[in-house]
């Protein structure tokens, strides 16, 4: 076996994917075959480092070099500087955005300095699609441990004890939800694991599943034997390729150790798990509804009680769990619920893997103990606002949260402080935004979400969630009165008291958030017809400063509907009336006579 | 690899594995342990470096020493080939000089054991090789 | 029996576990609205999407509010169905839902009829608050019934009728949110479906979306043409119904009205399905002794059990659904068929008018039959033995129109010779009915001996798949009965598993039989309706002087001067007919 | 007997596909999926053929495959361009994305180009949020897509 003095590190989530990392992965292993270092170097594409704005990432150990937007082009003067005479290519460190130092160390960047990876543990530092990097890492001694040393009970009131409460938004006590469908009494069980992460700009279960799909397999084994199943089932978005891949490779694995199957370590427990696709609907993240499109049928959510854990996947008591809560579950056993409940805040314990994206620095996937201030992930690890901009505010929960705001900046994060402050954990899910982002407008975004995604089958939902948007479009379209905005909030509260599932019942929060937050911009809206982000296009106005025109006519030209009057060598004026705000005249002017108020 | 029939599999599985991974674990965590960073420029090559690499990284695996063993560029004393810095937890980094595996043996069994100074010490004015 | 304790509106009441917050709180005489909500209690028939969200209420400590129709009672519960929040959500939503429908009411088909509409009046709605773009989709008109589904709420009654009782599988929910909707496959029309019209989707409908085919206007227009004869028949489950659309009690006979009716609608001749009904006995009932008597002379080559073949919503089914078992039912056409067939020749001739110059309308509570009528194999030259086929809900749109007040008419008789009728014909209106009165004919045909007691309690009742052993002098015969097509085709499987032993089983598309069809009058959900029906068909029976279908004079006198005997070449001609393979099937094309 | 137009070849494939998954309902989801990926959409007679493998009603098949977005009943174009809008490629400005290649394109979101090069989708959240925002060609990502880049990834295609 050869002994690698150094390994490279790729990065293959979905992201770097994306940026020709597969590319860049088989430069860097021809280049370093050629240079006949296959001996010495070993090149190993792993899971999602999270630094996703700065990819491709390419980690080289044991130098602890940390290379940010590799190219494919980069290998060769990485195999030829780096690898062959140790010289580090400058370049490809990444700059401290404040003293414009290169950090070759990925500890001392901002972006991970805050960072605490438990469920992310193996996530770019594993080569995903080998069970051998997991095993070494402790990979399924917790499963072990579970098996010949604990018996079930036992094993739920460790999860108790930790304190683990669902990631998929929720937030029920994992624990108590595993001790719940234990006690059902059925003579089939089934563990599900739910990874249609639907919420649009989250990715969490993706990078999981992709790069650490052990852990969430072995998490699925230890469930089984808690409540007494031997059959599990992955419920993953068709949507994501790469995860799916890493998934059946990291089964079969497991399946050929032993790890799955019967008699799994000698104990005489017996688990095997198949795949489950979804096809493109935000409800089935909801857990009945998921349900049912596992049983082949349309992903309607059915009234609960009764619960999956009572009776769920064709009528059988079914443990639904979220990959990322799946994915604590190891790390727990074999640290220990002391250890675990040590992290986080008094009730929400443990650490929360969220998608920063939007108008910030650094996009990307981390993961912070609970308790951690917005103000820490937003500055620090997010690296601050983009282009120097000014924070507005950070929206939480996805379609089912909230809006968050600068008062909120210095509020820990967890389950109860955000359900106080009118949002919601949800998946994970953190879109920042600036001053240039109206939130009518993002409140619009949100419904039109909902209303493309809702299943249609209850009344509120199906159509209260599309009159919402229509009034919100009118408000945007600079038609809204008051009175709209006293409709928005009526028929927001009647949604959340009436719709029959969790989609239906938040669908509301980003309108009610919006609106408690940030008020003034909705009064702006409807009574002085002004959008102060610019966004709301029919909000604008155009006009020609008499200063600048030199009376070109380009503009009068170029007006689809002849609202721009003027003689040649004339000041030109455009009719407010006429305009439709479509930009020709702004983009045709060369004497920049064309503003926008 | 065939099927794992038992904890006591796994375990055994696991220790034969984690040699391989060690590299990727330590280094993760470079400050608490020993750091050699081996000149490897066109000099140090030439006069024996590599050898002296392979040996550094044999022996501290065999004497169950938790090092780490890095190449790096010309340290700019080419008259001293092959050099290599050492570092230890805590301490500030030492630049040895004319390093052979003798003289590697000399300072693992003095310098990185025991922390006693062993001959051919360039004194140095640098910070660190980053720096420079 | 274990119960709960718990509180409605300050009624402190004790209910079985397992009673929802709408059941308790109906017994505490308590009236909570719903929509979507369903319960043919008779039928054990239960819709629970919990989809429209009209039945919520305040249940303490509860974060949201419950939907009352599915929420299951807990010890110690606090509810309340009408305070401030409750109403607020409960209208909100009503007006939601108003605000995605036609407001077309006036001129809607389900004008007065209409569950949406009677809860916008209940709920005093003078103004929609939230009004926008409203679903739309293609109009869908088939030989019975016409799917309007803007006017659909999904409610989702129609889909569970269409594939958990029927197990047709026309219907289900398409797309998904603001345009979902309940269609057959691909949103095309239902003509290209296997649907069976049998219409038990337009007899939950609680809106406008699905309704008849309306005949009516086909029947005053021919009516008034000097030129033509019209002929009516009616019936039987008829008479039991079409009361209830002109206020009285369910179950109270009309039969004597209607005749009277029918009379005043200016139909030159009043006659009765049922003298048809007497007929098909005659054909089937010999059929079924012909097979019978083969089968035990050891012919294994004739199929057994025989079905029955009256209903033309079960014809579909089979046609549609098991093709290859198309030789089973009786040959023997449905008694609207065999009366048209009869009309349009025996009759025609009697009263010397060109069949051309003859009409005949029926009078059903079948949608189906609007169907059967048009099959191109029931019409001579062009011209249908039945022309228009109309619903008991047409007829008293027809009686309201025309003038006639329909609950001061006196009782009049039938003409003759097609409005004589036996006690035997008067029970196809019922599930078990057929059966029973081709028993009653075939027990004496083939033992020679006369019935001491003609009725046969242990083949009547509402339980969907009945079976039972009648003695034919040593023989016995194992009858087996379904109504409901669910149950139809579970008996199907299992003649094709070999499973049956029946040797002759009745089927009824509608679950209750023809008194349950979807051309009835709206039972709204009220399944006591139709056992109401069920009672008096069976009073109706016992009210007759003859009670077996080979006693009625004038079939007897049909034989003797046209027909023949029972099985006769004319009678396979008129009498009888064929079935198809209507099954999709996958060809390859190069 | 209404008929099922299909090839033998293909028809026997499709069968084979419900075969593999014991030509149980509960799986139709996947057999819909393996059935897109052989004819690239799922036309009517491609469902019945399913419906009856399962034995189940075409209704029911319609009625999963138009919930779904996934599945879609309508033949993509050759060069299937579908936009994220995602939350992180939105506040990034993939609006104006969809915008430039409407106009470009001359056809709506849903729709192909008459010549049947170009078909144009949404899509939710491809999880590639640091590249907001993104646009996908096939199975090409185009990161960091600015309106003004539309009209070179049209071209590249466009030959």
């Amino acid at each position: 076996m050869a002994k690698y003095k150094m390994h490279v590190l790729v990065c293959g989530g979905t992201g770097c994917h994306a940026s020709e990392s597969d590319t860049l992965l088989e430069n860097l292993k021809t280049i370093v075959a050629d240079k006949g270092l296959d001996n010495e170097v070993q090149v190993i594409a792993t899971g999602c480092f999270g630094f996703c704005e700065k990819g491709p990432i390419v980690k080289i150990m044991p130098d602890n070099t940390f290379y940010t937007q590799v190219s494919p082009a980069d290998a060769r003067e990485i195999v030829e500087e780096h690898l062959i005479k140790g010289r580090k290519v400058n370049r490809l460190l990444y700059v401290d955005p404040e003293n414009k130092e290169h950090i070759s160390d990925s500890k001392h960047m901002g972006f991970y300095k805050k960072q605490l990876r438990i469920a992310l543990r193996n996530c770019g530092f594993i080569d995903p699609e080998n069970i051998d990097e997991y095993i070494s890492r402790d990979g399924y001694e917790a499963l072990a441990k579970c098996l010949t040393e604990m018996t079930p009970q036992q094993v739920i009131e460790e999860m108790k004890k930790s304190g683990l409460r669902g990631r998929g938004g929720g937030g029920f006590s994992t624990g108590l939800k595993w001790e719940i469908t234990s006690k059902s009494v059925s003579d089939v069980k089934y563990v599900v694991c739910n990874a249609d992460e639907g919420d649009p700009g989250a990715f969490m279960d993706r990078s999981i599943l992709e790069g650490d799909p052990h852990s969430v397999i072995e998490a699925m084994a230890i469930c089984g034997y808690c409540i007494g199943a031997s059959y599990g089932l992955v419920y993953i978005r068709a949507e994501y390729p790469l995860a799916i891949d890493r998934l059946k490779t990291a089964i079969n694995q497991a399946r050929e150790y032993g790890l799955l199957g019967q008699d799994i370590l000698g104990t005489g427990f017996a688990f095997d798990i198949e795949l489950r696709y979804g096809a493109g609907a935000f409800v089935c993240g909801e857990e009945t509804a998921l349900i049912h499109s596992m049983e082949g049928l349309r992903g309607e959510p059915t009234v609960k009680p009764p619960f999956p854990s009572v009776s769920g996947y064709y009528e059988k008591p079914t443990n639904v769990n979220n990959v990322e809560t799946f994915a604590n579950v190891p790390v727990i056993i074999n640290k220990g619920a002391d250890w675990f409940a040590g992290i986080g805040t008094e009730k929400s314990k443990g650490t929360k893997v969220f998608a920063l994206a939007g108008k910030i620095n650094n996009v990307g996937l981390i993961e912070v103990p609970m308790g951690t201030t917005l103000r820490e992930v937003i500055y620090e690890i997010g690296g601050g606002i983009k282009d120097g901009k000014k924070f507005k505010a950070v929206q939480t929960g996805g379609p089912s949260g909230g809006c968050l705001t600068e008062k909120h900046l210095d509020t820990p994060i967890d389950y109860d402080n955000l359900l106080a402050s009118g949002s919601m954990m949800g998946s994970g899910g953190m879109i920042v935004m600036d001053e240039d982002d109206c939130m009518v407008s993002m409140a619009k975004f949100y419904l039109d979400f909902t209303v493309e995604e809702s299943c249609g089958k209850c009344s509120p939902c199906r159509i209260g969630n599309k009159r919402l948007y229509e009034i919100l479009d009118k408000i945007t379209q600079g038609k809204g009165t008051r009175d709209d905005i006293d409709s928005l909030r009526n028929l927001s509260y009647v949604i959340k008291d009436t719709a029959l599932c969790g989609l239906g019942q938040t669908s509301p929060n980003p309108v009610l958030s919006t609106i408690d937050n940030f008020w003034d911009e909705y009064i702006e809206h409807v009574t002085d017809k002004k959008c102060r982000s610019g966004q709301c296009k029919a909000l604008l106005q155009y006009f020609i400063d008499p200063e600048n025109c030199v009376g070109c006519t380009a503009c009068a030209r170029n007006c689809p509907v002849n609202a721009i009057s003027g003689e040649r060598k004339g000041i030109h004026v455009i009719d407010q009336a006429t305009c439709i705000k479509c930009g020709a005249c702004l983009e045709k002017c060369k004497f920049n006579a064309v503003f926008i108020k | 690899m065939g099927q794992v029939k038992s904890l006591a599999d796994l375990r055994k599985i696991k220790e034969e594995l984690q040699g391989k991974m060690s590299l990727r674990e330590k280094s993760n965590n470079p400050e608490s342990l020993v750091q050699v960073k081996v000149a490897m420029a066109t000099c140090g090559i030439a006069s024996g470096a590599k050898q002296v690499m392979d040996f550094f990284i044999e022996e501290f695996d065999k004497r169950n020493i938790q090092a780490i063993v890095t190449q790096t560029g010309c340290m700019g004393y080419c008259f001293a080939e092959p050099t290599v810095e050492i570092t230890l937890p805590g301490k500030e980094p030492v630049v040895f000089g004319y390093v052979d595996t003798k003289k590697a043996d000399d300072i693992i069994e003095k310098y990185v054991k025991n922390g006693e100074l062993v001959e051919g010490i360039i004194p140095v004015n640098y910070e660190t090789i980053e720096k420079k | 029996m274990e119960t709960i304790k718990l509180t409605i509106d300050n009624k402190v009441l004790e209910v079985a576990k397992g009673t929802t917050i709408l059941k308790a709180a109906k017994k505490a005489g308590i009236h909570i609205p719903t929509l979507c909500y369903l319960h043919l209690h008779d039928l054990n028939i239960e819709n629970k999407p919990a989809g429209c969200r009209v039945c919520v209420v305040e249940v303490a400590g509860r974060r949201n509010l419950a939907p009352a129709c599915v929420t299951e009672c807990t010890e110690g519960m606090v509810v309340n169905t009408h305070n401030i929040r409750v109403l607020n959500s409960r209208k909100t939503v009503l007006e939601l839902i108003l605000s995605d429908h036609p407001t077309d009411c006036l001129i809607c088909a389900k004008n007065g009829n209409c569950e949406l509409q009677t809860m916008a009046q209940e709920f005093g709605i003078r103004k929609l608050h939230y009004e926008g773009e409203q679903s739309t989709y293609r109009e869908d008109t088939s030989p019975a019934i016409i799917r309007d589904v803007d006017k659909c709420i999904m409610c989702r009654r129609c889909e569970m009728m269409c594939n958990e009782v029927q197990t047709v599988g026309v219907l289900s929910a398409v797309n998904r949110g603001f345009m979902s909707v309940v269609a057959p496959a691909f949103e095309m029309n239902l003509d290209h479906s296997v649907c069976t019209y049998c219409g038990q989707c337009v007899a939950v409908c609680p809106t406008g979306a699905l309704t008849e085919v309306d005949h009516t206007n086909s029947v005053i227009r021919a009516l008034a043409d000097p030129t033509k004869t019209v002929v009516v028949q009616t019936a039987p489950a008829v008479r039991a119904a079409l009361g209830e659309e002109f206020g009285m009690e369910p179950g109270t006979l009309v039969t004597g009205k209607l005749a009277a009716a029918l009379r005043r609608l200016g139909f030159n001749y009043v006659f009765d399905t049922d003298f048809a009904a007497d007929l098909t006995i005659m054909e089937e009932g010999t059929e079924l002794l012909d097979r019978l008597t083969r089968h035990l002379n050891g012919d294994k080559d004739v199929p057994l059990p025989i079905l029955t073949s009256c209903c033309p919503g079960w014809v579909n089914f089979f046609e549609h659904q098991f093709p290859e078992m198309r030789d089973i039912p009786s040959t023997a056409r449905s008694p609207q068929q065999m009366f048209g067939a009869i009309a349009k020749t025996y009759f025609a001739d009697k009263i010397n008018v060109k069949r051309e110059d003859l009409v005949v309308v029926s009078i059903m509570p079948c949608l189906a039959k609007k169907f059967e009528c048009q099959r191109d194999e029931f019409a001579t030259n062009g011209n249908p033995d039945v022309d228009y086929s109309i619903s008991t809900r047409e007829l008293a749109h027809l009686i309201k129109q025309s003038n006639i007040e329909f609950n001061a008419l006196p009782d009049e008789d039938f003409d003759n010779p097609l409005g004589e009728s036996t006690g035997a014909a008067v029970i196809f209106g019922t599930t078990g009915g057929v059966i029973e009165a081709a028993v009653r004919t075939a027990y004496e045909v083939h033992t020679g001996k006369k019935l001491e007691k003609v009725d046969f309690e242990e083949l009547r009742g509402m339980e969907y798949i009945r079976e039972a052993t009648i003695d034919f002098n040593g023989l016995p015969i194992r009858i087996g009965i379904a109504h409901g097509l669910g149950n139809a085709r579970k008996l199907l499987q299992d003649i094709k598993d070999g499973k049956s032993e029946f040797h002759a089983i009745e089927i009824m598309a509608c679950p209750g039989g023809c008194i349950g069809g979807g051309g009835q009058p709206l039972h709204h959900g009220d399944s006591s309706i139709i056992k109401a029906r069920q009672k008096a068909i069976y009073q109706e029976d016992a009210n007759k002087t003859i009670r077996k279908s080979h006693e009625n004079p004038y079939i007897i006198q049909l034989y003797e001067e046209f027909l023949g005997k029972p099985l006769s070449e004319k009678s396979h001609h008129l009498l009888h007919t064929h079935y198809f393979d209507k099954s999709k099937d996958i060809k390859v094309v190069e | 007997m209404a008929n099922i137009k299909l090839s033998a070849e293909k028809l026997d494939e499709l069968k084979a596909v419900c075969k593999s998954f014991n030509n149980d309902k509960g799986e139709l989801i996947n057999v819909l999926h393996k059935a897109q990926g052989i004819f690239g959409y799922l036309p009517a007679e491609v469902q019945e053929v399913i419906a009856k493998e399962l034995n189940i009603s075409v209704a029911h098949v319609y009625g999963v495959v138009s919930f779904y977005s996934f599945f879609t009943m309508l033949p993509k174009g050759e060069h299937p361009v579908s936009i994220c809008l995602g939350t992180a490629c939105y506040v990034r400005g993939a609006e104006k994305v969809i915008d430039e290649f409407k106009r470009l394109l001359n056809i709506n979101v849903g729709e192909t180009t008459p010549d049947g090069k170009f078909s144009l989708a949404c899509l939710r959240c491809v999880g590639a949020c640091g590249l907001a925002p993104v646009v996908l060609v096939g199975e090409k990502v185009y990161g960091r897509v600015a309106p003004e880049g539309v009209k070179d990834i049209v071209a590249e295609y466009a030959k």
